[in-house]
């Protein structure tokens, strides 16, 4: 349930490259337990936020906090560790394995087998190997490409995709499920379909940080919204008040959205 | 120049026991050039010997050649050793480097095969202590100190640079002339190294122009001392130049244009202007293969020789028999008397010093061993 | 004398070597981002193919003064490597443009074994005297003992030229963008109605000539020829290449200079910098060193660009 | 029939192998299968790092040069022969058995693995391909040059003289006799090398199937992504190079033992090319193919070794052209063809899933 | 009236896979018309085959009365066809500038060429702030510009248009579309591939409804939106 524990609490975050500034000393926080929504204009920073707080991008500055432990971006294996999963927005997935693979790749860093495990296959390593399998397998089902295992994961369709990406970073059990432009590319129905699987993210005890530009899923689940504009967070609040700030209508929703 | 190596002898019909004979040299790669050469040689003597017609113990026999590429590698070289081995020849002229006649020279071992290379010049390959290894040249243990004896005595030099071409044998040679030239009291101011696909020495020989020595000793071969001779030339260096059998070459004064006029250099062998049937044989390798002789074609005639007469003096094609005869060798070949000593060397070693007239090798002195 | 001063003269002369042959290959690569391990190959066949010539052309007259000589046969043998070129990239590159990453480098690899043996069985296995076209007599710089011959001149103004004009053309004109459009994704060029096909053809050509080009300029700079000398430039050309930044003219430039510059340094100066424990025969080691620590601080390097890898 | 009695079957097959090659074709034919089953340990080793990790190695012979120089210093007389300290420390020469020296190697070549790894993180495709050219080259290069100040290698000329290789007292240059049958030293030779291709067959097939495996493939893929799964990929790159290397170091070891002499000359760039060609040739990343590839690209140039005059002459009546001229232009030729008609490799990984 | 573009019994396979299994469609001379379906439905796989950029399995394809089947893309871009592609393929190592010049690649009259280019900008300011940054540092939304802004910049005859509203903000939603319907408008004959199927249809003249790689249904835009299987399946109702 929501509670006012700051899963994720960062401030003052900037970065610029070159002559753009892609982040001006942004702040956001998301309450364990909710879904939070970053949205605003193309270019307006969202994706650099998202590889800023994974360590992907060496921020310029920041404060930040991840479940109430004070971290610095750096590693990003590190930050999937400490368990801050993310989606891509450019679609990233292992195209020559399988779909199973791509999701137990994502068991790595929740599993140990190391070297001698692996070339000598201990028993314990094999009931591991076996573990991954089937916690990699209902992450299928959970997302809805149970029957899609055994394909290859580049031959998998656009929206397929997209849920493989969710159900990578799931496997890594994350706290916090980042996720970039989700829905992009999927029709209205599918995003129907997709918002019943975030709810039940979030009904599993996860929390959710969206970029979304489809605005009817954005507000129709978040509990609150940042709203970015050239770097700078413009906006912030509950989604029926953030709909109505006149800034937001001008850069990002549009005269047609009111 | 090249592509109808094989067709004469492998064309002969085989009336009589057919008897073979293993040649291995480098035919691909950098210096396939003299692999190519050393082949040849082997060829033309055997060819003669055909044409001559050959008795052993009552029966006619035919030689063939079992020519092989090791490329220069010492693991293809113990490859195509074994090869031989299983082909039943009875004795190996070959290989053209000391680098790959070690390690082969223990498989011949293993087989009690005779083994005469026609060119390793490296001491170690005959201090092994097998029975079956043979040579036909000097080593660098007589080419370097006569090289450098050359120096200190005859050029009076009192400084030397030396330059090697990193490996076996250049560096080998450059080591022991180091060593003799030092004790002569000649002082090295240098010691430098390239490698031997090198094409551009300039910088090398920058450094040595600015100490100024007198005299600059090169190991290597030709195609990398040609250049190197004209780049000193290029930078207004005036020191000697001298080298070794490497470098002793025809194609020396080609590849060096002018500037070989300050060259001496040295072969681990009698001259072929000096055999007493070095013309002649010239002239037999030119009309057969359309090529001049490179360096030690003379001497992988006279080993398929030196080989055939232990045949006959054994009266035997077994190789053990032949082996057993091959430390009483005596023969006046194309390149001087050959004997052996206890480890296989040549017993008459013998070096020759040449510098360029005109862009002609021309005999400067000859050092008996 | 001035060691230093003629070291820096060596070391320019051979990065231009290197930089003359890099331009050509990083082209290549940077429209097909292939390793072309054949370009030393087409180095060496146009060496090879441009001494039949001079053979030819002093058969017939010998009074022709060598530059006028050298007009003459460069042309020809730069069509013929643009040929050879095209050749290779349809029978060994083109039909492995889907294929897996490293399937080229084998058939490259496998190109240059077959040239290597052609050039043997036509030109045979000894090393030849390419005859002195250009003037080689040394030329001292000032009165610092420092000297310059006059093909070593042309060399180091060749190599800009290229870099200019491939500049030129890759930079500012519409072939150039069809060319690094093609190289970034030849479907979406092909979209814009470029025919990737063609282009990929004409960089090949345009990157054999240049190796003609170098063939002619190494064969008069160190007056012989060999089969086998091809392996080692283009060697040294992937290494300049990769060190300015591979598919970057400027870069290739750059890196071919440096590389000439630090191995005449290296030659000259290591056994002094270590105190006589390393010599000239560590030059190469010296030059590995160098690059890694370039790479190591510029992993794309010197003028490579940042490839901005968005997620 | 089961997969046991294949294995039966495949195993017995294994062991008749040398004696039927021997005997039909003669010992020469039985080194080749030899030197087959190192380039078969070398190309797996490299598999690891070009097939499995993604990361081209064109330096990759030189951790088989570290193994066999370790054993050629470790068991001739050369160091005794140029230091008086080690000569008075081994008063009866310096004899170190092989399998202490193969697990000093495995530990030696893996370290230089990940001496190696740790500049070229950062670098991708043919940036890590120079630079791993760049290592292979300048352990070449010291092994060519430590003959002074010290005389550490013999330079050039390389070690001669390196014990052979001893198993429980049996040595390997002497036939084995059972009294009912005499098992030749090329077939032992055989038989220790087959030991060792099928341990490190085994091995990488369990990596390839393991957690290891599977995020080597990822960051092969893609690096980005790898990292946000939470895989070390520093440490994983690093393991790559460190495995890669072992293997060739104990092949190196097993090389230098057999050959009995080591130099320089062997580890040049083109051996690491011929091993990265048995590769990608095979069927990178496919261990059936890697190994095919080895035996293909170290069987196919020998065949050809013997068959180019014979053919010539049965058609042509004589050799027309130069047997070593044949063999070059058939393996370019053999090299372009195969990857036209097979670009994944000639055992590529089917849809086996 | 002839059709632009006639496609008769299309198929397109990618190995074993059959992602196309055999479409009739036409687009006439200056008609809008949609093309929508699910995820994995083949939209993508027929637009790729009918610009050439994959070789159909079998079938027809005939564009301003000629077969083209076999022909590669460059050529069917000469005679008028233009495509945006999925995914928006800009070449990320040119700047925008050069991304809008390679559009008009096979333009040689350097005026016209800079008309075209201040009409574009008039549709898309962004792109003009920016000239000469590398596409590739651009975010999605600004490359889908670059994308569309290059694909005017050819004056296609029949303008394929592959989910060009993907990963947009509203506001540029509502831009995108309005460039459409004012291509459209101005003549360009089009056909669009959207997710977003109620604008789509909303515009469109007509449309065709794809399953699994069939055409399941095809009408006029405004019967579509009303039809309640598309509603169930596409518009979430
Ligand atoms: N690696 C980079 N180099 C240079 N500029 C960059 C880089 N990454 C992002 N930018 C710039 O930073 C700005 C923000 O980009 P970002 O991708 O974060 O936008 P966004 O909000 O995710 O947009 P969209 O909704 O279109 O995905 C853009 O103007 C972009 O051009
Ligand atoms: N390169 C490929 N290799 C194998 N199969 C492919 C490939 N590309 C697409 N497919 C398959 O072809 C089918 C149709 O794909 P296509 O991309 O045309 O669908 P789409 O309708 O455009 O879907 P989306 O709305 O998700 O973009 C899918 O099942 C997909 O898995
Ligand atoms: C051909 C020769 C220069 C070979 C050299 N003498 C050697 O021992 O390797
Ligand atoms: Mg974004
Ligand atoms: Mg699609």
């Amino acid at each position: 349930m929501m509670s006012s524990h700051l899963l994720l609490d960062v401030t003052d975050v900037s970065k610029r490259f070159g002559g753009v500034q892609a982040l001006d000393s942004v702040g956001l926080q998301v309450p364990q337990g909710s879904i939070v929504g970053l949205i605003g204009p193309n270019g307006a920073g969202k994706t650099t936020f998202f590889n800023v707080i994974t360590g992907l991008y060496p921020a310029d500055s920041g404060i930040f906090l991840f479940d109430g432990k004070s971290y610095f971006p750096e590693s990003v294996s590190e930050v999937t560790k400490s368990g801050l999963a993310r989606t891509f927005q450019n679609i990233r997935l292992f195209g020559e394995m399988s779909v199973l693979e791509n999701v137990m790749v994502g068991c790595h860093c929740r599993s140990k087998a190391g070297l001698l495990g692996a070339i000598f296959r201990f028993p314990s390593t094999k009931r591991e190997e076996q573990s991954i399998r089937e916690k990699s397998q209902a992450l299928l089902t959970y997302v809805g490409l149970g029957d899609y295992a055994d394909m290859q994961a580049r031959n998998l369709s656009y929206g397929h995709q997209r849920r493989l990406e969710i159900a990578r970073a799931l496997a890594t059990e994350p706290k916090l499920l980042a996720l970039d432009e989700p829905a992009a590319g999927m029709n209205a129905t599918e995003k129907l379909e997709l918002r019943e699987l975030l709810l039940r993210i979030r009904a599993d005890g996860k929390t959710i940080l969206l970029i979304e530009h489809d605005v009817s899923l954005v507000m129709g689940i978040c509990d609150s919204l940042t709203v970015l504009d050239y770097g700078k967070v413009i906006a912030t609040g509950k989604p029926a008040d953030v709909r109505v700030h006149p800034e937001v209508i001008k850069a990002y929703l549009g005269q047609g959205a009111v | 120049a090249c592509g109808k190596g094989g067709d004469k002898s492998a064309a002969a019909p085989v009336d009589g026991i057919e008897v073979k004979i293993g040649h291995v040299a480098p035919l691909t790669g950098p210096i396939a050039h003299l692999g190519k050469d050393n082949e040849n040689g082997a060829r033309l003597a055997l060819e003669e010997i055909n044409k001559a017609g050959l008795t052993i113990d009552g029966k006619k026999v035919v030689l063939t050649l079992v020519p092989e590429d090791d490329a220069e590698d010492p693991k293809t070289a113990t490859q195509v050793a074994q090869k031989l081995v299983d082909a039943k020849v009875v004795g190996v002229v070959g290989h053209l480097n000391s680098g790959t006649s070690i390690p082969a020279s223990k498989i011949y071992s293993d087989a009690g095969i005779t083994q005469i290379s026609p060119s390793a010049t490296n001491p170690d390959y005959t201090k092994q202590g097998f029975k079956t290894t043979y040579r036909l040249v000097a080593t660098d243990a007589q080419q370097g100190p006569a090289l450098a004896n050359y120096v200190s005595k005859t050029l009076n030099a009192k400084t030397v640079a030396i330059i090697d071409d990193s490996t076996q044998y250049g560096k080998g040679l450059a080591d022991e002339f180091e060593k003799t030239v030092k004790a002569s009291g000649v002082k090295v101011v240098t010691r430098e190294a390239s490698n031997n696909k090198a094409t551009d020495f300039k910088a090398i020989l920058t450094k040595i122009k600015g100490s100024k020595p007198d005299v600059i000793m090169y190991g290597g071969m030709d195609a990398t001392g040609g250049p190197l001779t004209k780049q000193a030339a290029e930078l207004g260096i005036k020191a000697k130049i001298v080298g070794g059998d490497g470098m002793c070459t025809e194609k020396l004064a080609e590849l060096a244009g002018d500037a070989v006029v300050n060259v001496t250099c040295s072969e681990a062998g009698k001259a072929l202007s000096k055999m007493a049937q070095g013309a002649d044989f010239q002239k037999r390798y030119k009309e057969r293969f359309n090529s001049d002789v490179q360096i030690y074609a003379p001497f992988t005639y006279d080993a398929v020789y030196v080989l055939v007469d232990a045949m006959k003096r054994a009266n035997s094609t077994d190789p053990a028999k032949i082996l057993v005869v091959m430390p009483d060798t005596k023969m006046n070949g194309l390149v001087g008397n050959i004997a052996f000593d206890s480890k296989g060397d040549m017993k008459e070693g013998v070096i020759t010093l040449y510098d360029f007239k005109d862009k002609k090798k021309t005999v400067l002195d000859v050092i008996n061993m | 004398m001035d060691i230093f001063l003629q070291q820096i003269i060596n070391g320019l002369v051979l990065g231009s070597i290197y930089a003359l042959i890099a331009l050509g290959y990083t082209m290549v690569y940077g429209v097909l981002g292939i390793i072309n391990f054949a370009h030393g190959e087409v180095l060496m066949i146009g060496a090879m193919v441009s001494l039949s010539l001079l053979r030819l052309i002093l058969s017939l007259t010998s009074d022709l003064p060598g530059w006028l000589t050298l007009l003459i046969v460069l042309p020809v043998t730069m069509a013929v490597c643009a040929g050879l070129s095209y050749w290779i990239e349809r029978i060994a590159y083109r039909p492995l443009r889907n294929a897996p990453r490293l399937a080229p480098l084998i058939s490259a690899i496998g190109m240059s074994i077959l040239l290597q043996t052609i050039a043997m069985l036509i030109w045979s296995r000894n090393p030849m005297t390419y005859p002195q076209l250009l003037p080689s007599s040394p030329i001292e710089i000032g009165t610092s003992g420092a000297t310059i011959t006059g093909k070593e001149m042309v060399i180091i103004v060749v190599a800009l030229a290229v870099m200019c004009g491939l500049l030129f053309l890759v930079e500012k004109t519409k072939l150039g963008r069809a060319m690094r459009a093609t190289a970034e994704q030849t479907q979406i060029a092909s979209l814009m109605g470029v025919n990737p096909n063609r282009v990929i053809s004409i960089t090949f050509m345009l990157g054999g000539a240049l190796a003609g080009l170098a063939g002619v300029m190494i064969a008069s700079n160190y007056g012989n020829v060999h089969f086998y000398m091809g392996f080692i430039p283009g060697l040294k050309a992937f290494t300049a290449a990769v060190l300015g930044g591979i598919g970057n003219l400027q870069g290739a430039m750059l890196g071919g200079l440096l590389l000439g510059l630090i191995e005449a340094l290296g030659a000259g100066y290591i056994g002094e910098l270590t105190g006589g424990v390393f010599g000239s025969n560590y030059q190469d080691i010296f030059a590995f060193l160098v690059l890694i620590l370039v790479l190591v601080l510029r992993p794309t390097g010197l003028l490579g660009e940042k490839v901005s890898d968005r997620a | 029939m089961s997969r046991s009695s294949y294995l039966w079957l495949g195993a017995l097959a294994l062991i008749l192998l040398p004696w039927v090659v021997g005997a039909s074709g003669g010992n020469y034919w039985v080194r080749v299968l030899d030197f087959a089953l190192l380039y078969i340990v070398l190309a797996l080793g490299l598999n690891v790092v070009v097939g499995f990790a993604g990361l081209l190695d064109l330096g990759y012979i030189a951790f088989y040069a570290l193994g066999a120089y370790s054993y050629a210093l470790l068991a001739s007389p050369h160091l005794p022969q140029h230091f008086e300290t080690i000569a008075a420390a081994f008063p009866q020469g310096m004899h170190f058995s092989p399998w202490m020296v193969a697990v000093f190697s495995i530990i030696l070549a893996a370290l230089f693995g990940i001496i190696l790894g740790f500049p070229t993180l950062q670098l991708r495709g043919d940036y890590l391909a120079i630079v791993t050219l760049g290592f292979g080259e300048i352990i070449r290069i010291f092994m060519n040059n430590l003959d002074r100040p010290m005389n550490l290698t013999n330079g050039p000329k390389g070690i001669t003289a390196i014990d052979p290789i001893q198993l429980f007292g049996v040595s390997f240059t002497k036939p084995l006799d059972f009294g009912f049958v005499q098992v030749p030293s090329l077939y032992l030779v055989f038989y220790l090398f087959l030991i060792l291709a099928i341990a490190v067959t085994i091995v990488c097939l369990h990596l390839q199937y393991s957690r290891i495996g599977r995020a080597w493939v990822a960051i092969r893929e893609d690096e980005i992504a790898a990292k946000a799964m939470g895989i070390n990929t520093r440490n994983m790159k690093l393991l790559a190079f460190a495995i890669g290397a072992s293997f060739a170091g104990v092949a190196g070891v097993l090389f230098s033992a057999f050959q009995g002499f080591v130099s320089p000359e062997s580890f040049t760039l083109w051996e690491s090319i011929v091993v990265l060609a048995m590769v990608v040739l095979g069927g990178i990343g496919h261990i059936p193919g890697v190994i095919l590839g080895a035996i293909v690209l170290a069987v196919f140039p020998e065949i050809l070794r013997g068959v180019a005059e014979p053919v010539q002459k049965v058609l042509f009546g004589h050799v027309i052209v130069d047997v070593e001229v044949i063999r070059q232009l058939i393996y370019g030729l053999a090299l372009i063809l195969i990857m036209l008609y097979r670009p994944g490799g000639i055992w590529q990984k089917g849809v086996d899933k | 009236m002839s059709a632009l573009l006639q496609v008769q019994d299309l198929k397109v396979a990618y190995g074993g896979i059959n992602a196309v299994k055999g479409i009739d469609l036409h687009v006439n001379q200056g008609e809008l018309v949609a093309l929508i379906g699910a995820n994995g439905a083949g939209k993508s796989s027929s637009l790729k085959a009918i610009s050439g950029l994959l070789k159909p399995a079998s079938g027809e394809i005939e564009f301003i009365n000629q077969k083209t089947n076999q022909l590669p893309a460059y050529e069917l871009v000469k005679r008028g066809l233009g495509l945006v592609p999925e995914g928006r393929g800009v070449f990320k190592r040119m700047t925008i500038l050069e991304n809008l010049q390679m559009g008009a690649f096979l333009k040689t009259d350097a005026k016209a060429i800079n008309q075209k280019l201040e009409e574009v900008f008039t549709y898309f300011p962004r792109l003009k702030e920016r000239l000469s940054q590398l596409a590739g540092t651009l975010s999605g939304g600004e490359q889908q510009m670059v994308a569309m802004g290059r694909a005017m910049m050819a004056e296609p005859k029949l303008l394929l248009l592959d989910e060009p509203s993907m990963g947009l903000s509203p506001i540029m939603v509502e831009t995108i579309f309005d460039v459409i319907r004012t291509l459209s408008m101005s003549g360009m004959t089009i056909l669009l591939v959207e997710q977003n199927a109620r604008l789509a249809l909303q515009m469109a003249d007509r449309a065709y409804v794809m399953e699994s790689g069939l055409i399941t249904l095809t009408g006029p835009g405004g019967e579509l939106l009303q039809d309640p299987r598309v509603r169930t399946a596409y518009l979430g109702e």
